[in-house]
């Protein structure tokens, strides 16, 4: 079968680092219990997300898996993740599904849950414990193709405005990491940083007062909202200058349409399939590594086509990467959008 | 004077550019009590406040015991010997009456905590000394009446046994009874020695009570006479600063002909336990008052007049022949009444707005053009009421709060003299009201009367009965026990009333 | 009769409070019985004990007729001084444990100065200390991490038996903290302060010293619940604390505890807090979408509070009415 | 909190009338604020740079609007976030269906006046206390907001007149700012001018003896409550319009800086102090600070510390006081 096929998932999940380590458990017989702790919920990516996950847990090929799917949603709020979690072991699941409050708090309670037998994989927001299994796209990867995309454009002397997202956010970190590690051997390109939040609004905002001080920039390291960078360009007649960002169908949308060379590589909220993928291949009793990568996709203004990258008939803040091709993830929209 | 126990000298505090006290000095011995005179902005609360630490001398000097001090809160005060009870209490209504009485001074076991039995025993036989064994020590003060709260607020600073006791009016909301009940109080203490400040502005509690008398006009000491040569003239003269024409020689309204259509009928109201039953009617041109001991219902009665009460109320209330019973302050002055509030502070006035805004809160309607507001004629209308009813006050646009408790009265009755109703409920209108003052409310109501108005007055003070009402209705358990009107009107025929089936009359 | 009536009312809020929890909880054991475990109550009670706590110090603070929206922050700042400085070593960690509740108590005297001393009002000064403590827990961790001993975490998220240590905490801040201050002198300035500042002045409280107590022992309260954070996710994280700060509030209320100051008990709070905490859970476990959650718990909350609003509408006169809301 | 503040001594302060300091203070502190943004970047000279202030200076000035009534009258709104979020949602999505713009304008002021109703019947009727009110129905709003994006994600057609409102220049003065220059002398000559500014006032000096005085306590405060909630559902709507959509979060960032700005305008929290006037100054003052610290480009962390000890430092040298 296609999920667990090794082959397939060797071409999904890559190693984060040379000397991962592959994890297995002990096989067990399906159909699975599963249960996703969901924190944040409420944003875009985190409300497609949830569809994301409810759709695909009743693709066929998948329900046949799965005997039982359960979502829990904490919010922000890391004690009540925890508390949520320790009620899952007590309800006997087999795999829990992470996308976690906070990188480090819920280590304790997952290596609780595994002492128990279940299988944990965290996804998106990773947990640091080394006994579950990690699934993400590699975000300091990702930070570097947007900056070595925008060195390759902007021409040397200017100053690059980074929007980045949210302060003290390892994702954040890491992004800026490897968009560091490109520009660092660029010493004639000047760096701004900003945050944005990853948020449109306050993309445009801290773009719009970038702008207003800084008049050499000549191109724009953003990350998701940054929609929100372009806009504040448009509308103060800045010059139109490269940018990258996640795959907001905003951004999408307008880099398109005003033909600004631009770059989208995008956390995809289909991760979530992947990781309910990892915990069943797991289950199944395939090996994966501890920490996963899934291979990305980048995609410039020219490759853009409408209603297959982007859809102008759905809202800019739509998150256009809802399949992971790559892992067999094919999410039809009219899912995720109801 | 080698005994004094305070001695204040040259005391002087200024507001801003008000100077509310200016070079007063005052000695005060074990065992004298000191009356304190001064119409309302005299000053008097002005030095109470220095003298208890609550506020601090722009110049002058306190000595407590002989000891100069330089009091700097009220704790300080305390410890130096002096409580007080100021004009506005000063009490915690979540609080029992232990608790408050001995806040700050509970009694306390090994650990420091608090131990609630000592403390209520202590104050238990507090109470008892002061010789108000009938408040019950666990009591929350929130469920008191004011005269209760106001001898719990004496317990309170007798609790410091302090050897300087300040009293400001403490009888203003006293009935007669609990006046009596007080000053016997005040006796017992200047019987063991304490030296005891006493301010009121009814001069038959200074003349029955004080050793000496000092008076204030506008923050100076203009005099200061032992006991006997203290008259009533002299004093009002001096308070005053002119001579007055003879007080209470205006004989009140008449009493409006029997054929008179009355312009208000109560029939048979109740208020679960507060009113029982009440019936009365008010003509046009009449002055009723409403009398008996406190908290028999007269206030009752006119909160439930003008629409206090949500719920409970029962029984008809007829205003020129409508039924017009409200349950809401608004449907009441829609129906024509008007309401002056003894109880300034909480419902009488806005303490932090302009005085003319206070004035003109009724008659905003009448006051706009289009959609706002004539400040031409508001300016016209507020400096008339400032005018015909001598409100000190350094301008129209002061805060309400910045003024003397007196004048902060007359402007919540000028408030509803500008919006002229055909009813007045007046609630104990001078209540902390000088004499100068309240000569003018009583002039206004007696203008109102001719005016053709119907007037329903409860007052605490008795003396008011027969100087302005044609007709006295007695409460006695929420019920009304008689009447008396005309030249009946006077002290011993209400008490009678009042008292009629105990049978007993008090003094 | 009319005396008992008072007493009711008075306690109304921790009454459905408890209602509320015995109902939930019962709803949760309904559909997953093994909640009534050692396990299982242990996690209710780690999952309530953070909150209970910050509650705590928010009504100490309330019951001055102020607010603290600092709590959060300050919550997060131990949190993350904790899980910084906190070694293996036995002496270590009760080092870190005493400075941490000393950082919480500062944090509450700064609280307190602004307040009392510089006559800010409570809400703006609290809403700028809170990002004077945020931005330094963020300074002191960019980025959640730092560890926690297995042997301090276990201390207090383990359990006895059916009694989760947590709750031996809960009732460890109370002993030792709540009820000597609310049997002293101090408790009784606080509730004074809280009714009428201003006779609390002139019946000789010191009140700038009471205004301050009862912002120092919010922090001490919020060191408290940042300390069990911290041994609850052994590590430190710069935003952990950021949902206490509202909730506080919302416990606190629901456990009846009133904004005008005055008033409140230890019991309602923590029941409040008990409640808030676990329905979130339960709604999940009920099988309720996320999308209905906020929903729904916004809709409890105005539903106690409604409900305790009607009960005022019963009030005789306006004057009882409009003088409770005033203060 | 009431009159006998007479009691207390000890607060001499700056020897300026109050009235004088309220309605000064304001400015001069927005005049601190803008020299330090000027010493910390000289751009913030150029008309450029103050005109994108000004554009978010308007948001927050427009939502203070509500703010300061509620406030005024010793209340507080803290609804506006999800306000904001749900009309901005909503109205758009119902203009993609009917693309009117008196649909979306409708749909915006109807969400306005329900959720002012709303706070309306919780904070006069049931006199539940306004904070912790109002910030339960933002959680039910939110709530809302989620359940129907859930069922309708947004889209991102958005009515012209709300871009033109939010992006639009009238020669070169932002249109946003005309907006919010027309309804701040709506709001001042309403408070100055008419009989129900001085009833809002007297509302906050205390309810009972409005109430007393004959004051109708309820329109009054469905009046403020609706107009804070119309207010809030416009900025929602011209905020769709600045990013060209809408989206879930829009209006996190106006939960306590609208009220910031009130009280740095020198309205007591308390209530019947203040004005609007104070508030345009306090709107601007917030944004000029956050725009100030982003050039300064320190570390989060600073900043959120920078922040937090300005406005402290604002508030506790000139205003916002306790009367306590
Ligand atoms: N806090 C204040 N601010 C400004 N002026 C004040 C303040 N307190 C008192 N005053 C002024 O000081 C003067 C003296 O007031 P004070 O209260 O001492 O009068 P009083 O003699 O007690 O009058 P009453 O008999 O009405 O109580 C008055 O003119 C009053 O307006
Ligand atoms: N509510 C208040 N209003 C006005 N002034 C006040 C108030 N509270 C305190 N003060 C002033 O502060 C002084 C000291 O007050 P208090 O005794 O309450 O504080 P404290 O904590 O003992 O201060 P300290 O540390 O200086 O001894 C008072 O004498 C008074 O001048
Ligand atoms: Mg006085
Ligand atoms: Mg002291």
């Amino acid at each position: 079968q296609s999920l667990t096929d090794p082959a397939s998932l060797a071409q999904c999940f890559v190693k984060a680092t040379a000397d991962t380590p592959m994890m297995a458990a002990k096989h067990k017989a399906g159909p699975y219990k599963i249960a996703f702790s969901n924190s944040l919920y409420g944003n875009n990516w985190r409300t497609e997300m949830l569809n994301i996950a409810s759709a695909y847990v009743k693709q066929p090929d998948v329900a046949q898996h799965i005997s039982s799917f359960k979502i829990f949603n904490s919010g922000n709020d890391v004690s009540q993740q925890i508390s949520q979690i320790r009620s899952m072991i007590l309800s006997g699941y087999d795999a829990i599904v992470v996308d976690a409050a906070s990188p480090t708090g819920l280590d304790s309670v997952i290596n609780q849950a595994v002492k128990q037998g279940i299988v944990v994989v965290a996804f998106d927001n990773t947990v640091g414990t080394l006994k579950a299994i990690n699934v993400n796209e590699d975000q300091t990867e990702m930070g570097r193709q947007w900056a070595q995309f925008l060195v390759k454009q902007v021409p040397a002397n200017k100053t690059i405005l980074m929007v980045r997202g949210l302060a003290g956010a390892t994702v954040d970190n890491d992004q800026v990491d490897g968009a560091k590690s490109v520009f660092k051997d660029h010493p004639d390109l000047k760096l701004v940083e900003v945050y944005g939040g990853w948020d449109v609004g306050t993309n445009q905002k801290v773009t719009a007062d970038a702008l207003a001080t800084h008049h050499d920039i000549g191109g724009v390291w953003g990350t998701e909202g940054a929609t929100g960078a372009l806009q504040a360009i448009l509308q103060v007649h800045a010059p139109l200058v490269p940018m990258t960002g996640e795959s907001d169908n905003g951004f999408m949308m307008l880099a398109t349409e005003n033909k600004i060379p631009a770059t989208v590589i995008g956390q995809s909220p289909a991760l979530v399939a992947v990781a309910i993928r990892a915990a069943i291949a797991t289950l199944s009793g395939q090996s994966l590594p501890q920490s996963a990568n899934v291979p990305l996709t980048a995609l410039t203004t020219d490759e853009m086509k409408p209603d297959v990258d982007y859809f102008p008939k759905l809202p800019g803040s739509f998150v256009t990467n809802i399949s992971i091709p790559q892992c067999g993830v094919h999410i039809p929209v009219t899912d995720v959008v109801k | 004077m080698p005994d004094a126990v305070l001695r204040a000298e040259n005391l002087t505090k200024r507001y801003g550019g008000i100077t509310a006290l200016e070079d007063v000095s005052l000695s005060l011995a074990a065992g004298e009590v000191l009356a304190l005179l001064g119409a309302n902005g005299a000053g008097k609360s002005t030095l109470v406040k220095l003298l208890s630490g609550n506020i601090l001398p722009d110049g002058g000097s306190i000595a407590i015991g002989g000891e100069g001090r330089h009091l700097t809160s009220p704790r300080m005060a305390f410890e130096a010997g002096v409580a007080t009870v100021h004009q506005e209490l000063s009490l915690f209504g979540s609080l029992t009456v232990a608790q408050n009485v001995l806040i700050g001074r509970e009694e306390r076991g090994r650990f420091g905590h608090i131990r609630e039995d000592a403390s209520l025993r202590r104050t238990e036989a507090l109470l008892a000394e002061i010789g108000v064994p009938d408040i019950a020590a666990d009591a929350r003060v929130g469920t008191l009446s004011l005269a209760q709260r106001q001898l719990v607020e004496i317990a309170k600073a007798m609790s410091f046994d302090p050897r300087v006791l300040i009293l400001d009016e403490p009888t203003s909301a006293l009935g007669l009874t609990d006046v009596h009940r007080l000053l016997t109080v005040v006796r017992g203490l200047r019987a063991k020695g304490r030296a005891i400040i006493f301010i009121s502005h009814r001069m038959e509690e200074i003349e029955d009570i004080a050793d000496s008398v000092t008076i204030l006009r506008s923050g100076r000491k203009v005099g200061a006479f032992p006991r006997h040569s203290f008259t009533r003239e002299r004093a009002l003269e001096l308070m005053l600063g002119e001579t007055q024409q003879q007080l209470h020689a205006v004989p009140p309204p008449p009493a409006p002909p029997d054929s008179t259509p009355p312009i208000l009928q109560v029939a048979d109201l109740r208020l679960d336990g507060r009113l029982n039953g009440v019936s009365f009617d008010l003509r046009p041109g009449e002055v009723l008052g409403l009398a008996g001991l406190e908290g028999q219902g007269q206030k009752d009665m006119l909160f439930a007049l003008f629409g206090l009460f949500r719920r409970g109320l029962r029984g008809d209330v007829i205003i020129r022949g409508q039924a017009r019973r409200a349950s809401r302050p608004l449907q009441a002055i829609a129906a024509g009444l008007a309401f002056i509030p003894d109880d300034r502070k909480n419902m009488g006035g806005f303490m932090f707005l302009p005085i003319a805004h206070n004035v003109t809160i009724t008659i905003l309607n009448r006051l706009r053009r289009f959609l706002f507001l004539d400040s031409r004629q508001e300016k016209a209308v507020v400096s008339a009421l400032i005018r015909q009813l001598a409100i000190k006050c350094s301008s129209a646009d002061a805060p309400l709060g910045s003024l003397s408790g007196g004048n902060q009265q007359k402007v919540i009755a000028a408030k509803w003299l500008a919006f002229e109703r055909d009813i007045y409920l007046f609630c104990d209108p001078t209540r902390g009201v000088d004499a100068g003052a309240r000569e003018t409310i009583y002039a206004t109501i007696r203008d109102l009367a001719a005016a053709g108005k119907g007037i329903i007055l409860y007052s605490t003070d008795m003396v008011e009965f027969p100087i302005l009402c044609s007709r006295v209705l007695v409460f006695r358990g929420g019920k009304i026990a008689g009447a008396v009107s005309g030249a009946e009107i006077n002290e011993e025929s209400i008490l009678a009333l009042s008292f009629r089936d105990t049978g007993t009359v008090a003094a | 009769m009319s005396k008992m009536r008072d007493r009711l009312g008075e306690h109304i809020g921790p009454l459905c409070c408890a209602i509320g929890v015995i109902a939930v909880v019962a709803l949760y054991a309904a559909y997953q019985p093994a909640i009534l475990s050692a396990f299982g109550i242990a996690s209710l009670a780690n999952a309530s004990v953070t909150l209970a706590l910050a509650a705590l110090g928010q009504t100490v603070v309330l019951m001055t007729g102020a607010l603290d929206l600092s709590i959060g922050s300050e919550i997060s700042l131990v949190n993350c001084f904790a899980a910084t400085f906190m070694g293996d070593g036995t002496t270590s960690i009760v080092l870190v444990v005493i400075a941490s509740l000393l950082i919480g108590v500062l944090a509450g005297a700064i609280n307190g100065v602004v307040v009392a001393y510089g006559r800010v009002a409570p809400l703006i000064a609290t809403f700028c200390t809170s990002f004077v403590y945020a931005g330094i827990s963020l300074t002191l961790r960019p980025q959640p991490g730092g560890s926690i001993p297995d042997s301090f975490a276990n201390l207090l998220t383990g359990n006895w038996g059916l009694l989760p240590f947590s709750a031996v905490l809960l009732l460890l801040a109370v002993l030792v903290i709540w009820l000597p201050v609310f049997r002293s002198r101090l408790g009784r300035f606080i509730l004074a302060y809280g009714d009428n500042p201003d006779s609390a002045f002139a019946s000789g409280i010191p009140v700038r010293r009471v205004g301050m107590a009862a912002y120092m022992l919010a922090g001490l309260f919020a060191a408290i619940a940042g300390l069990f954070l911290a041994a609850e996710t052994t590590s430190g994280d710069p935003s952990i604390g950021n949902v206490y700060t509202l909730n506080s509030l919302a416990a606190a209320v629901l456990g009846g505890v009133a904004l005008t100051g005055g008033r409140g008990s230890m019991i309602g709070p923590i029941l409040g807090a008990i409640l808030l905490s676990i329905i979130l859970n339960v709604l999940s476990v009920v099988g309720i979408s996320a999308f209905w959650q906020d929903f729904i718990e916004g809709g409890i909350l105005i539903l106690v509070l409604g409900l305790a609003g009607i009960r005022l509408l019963r009030a005789q006169s306006w004057t009882s009415l409009l003088g409770r809301s005033q203060s | 909190m009431s009159a006998t503040t007479d009691l207390q001594p000890g607060r001499s302060g700056p020897r300026l009338s109050a009235a004088v300091r309220r309605g000064a203070l304001p400015w001069l502190i927005l005049a601190v604020v803008y020299a330090l943004c000027v010493i910390a970047s000289a751009d913030f000279l150029t008309w450029h740079t103050i005109r994108l202030q000004l554009i978010q200076a308007a948001f927050i000035g427009l939502v203070a609007i509500g703010e300061t009534l509620a406030i005024l009258i010793g209340h507080i709104d803290l609804s506006i976030p999800w306000t904001i979020t749900l009309t901005g949602i909503f109205a758009t999505n119902l203009y993609a269906a009917h693309p009117h713009e008196w649909v979306a304008f409708g749909a915006a002021i109807g969400i306005g006046v329900a959720v002012g109703l709303v706070n309306m019947l919780g904070v006069y009727v049931l006199r539940v206390n306004s904070l912790i009110w109002t910030l339960s129905i933002n959680l039910m709003l939110q709530g809302l907001t989620l359940i129907y994006t859930n069922a309708a994600a947004p889209t991102t057609v958005v009515p012209p007149a709300a871009k033109f409102l939010a992006l639009g220049m009238v020669g070169e003065i932002p249109m946003a700012a005309v907006l919010w220059a027309v309804c701040a002398v709506i709001v001042i000559g309403a408070l100055r001018f008419t009989p129900f500014g001085r009833a809002v006032y007297a509302i906050g000096s205390n309810e009972l003896v409005a109430l007393v005085s004959g004051i109708r306590l309820g329109r009054v405060y469905a009046a403020v409550f609706i107009t804070s909630g119309v207010m809030a559902a416009l900025v929602g709507l011209l905020l769709s319009g600045y990013s060209s959509q809408a989206y879930l979060g829009m209006g996190d960032d106006y939960l306590l800086p609208p009220v910031a700005a009130v009280v740095i305008g020198g309205s007591r929290l308390a209530g019947g102090e203040g004005g609007y006037g104070g508030s345009i100054a306090g709107a601007m003052t917030v944004i000029l600070l956050e725009a100030m610290l982003i050039t300064l480009n320190v570390s989060q962390g600073e900043r959120e510390i920078v922040f937090g000890a300005i406005l402290l430092a604002l508030a506790f040298l000139f205003l916002g006081r306790s009367r306590r």
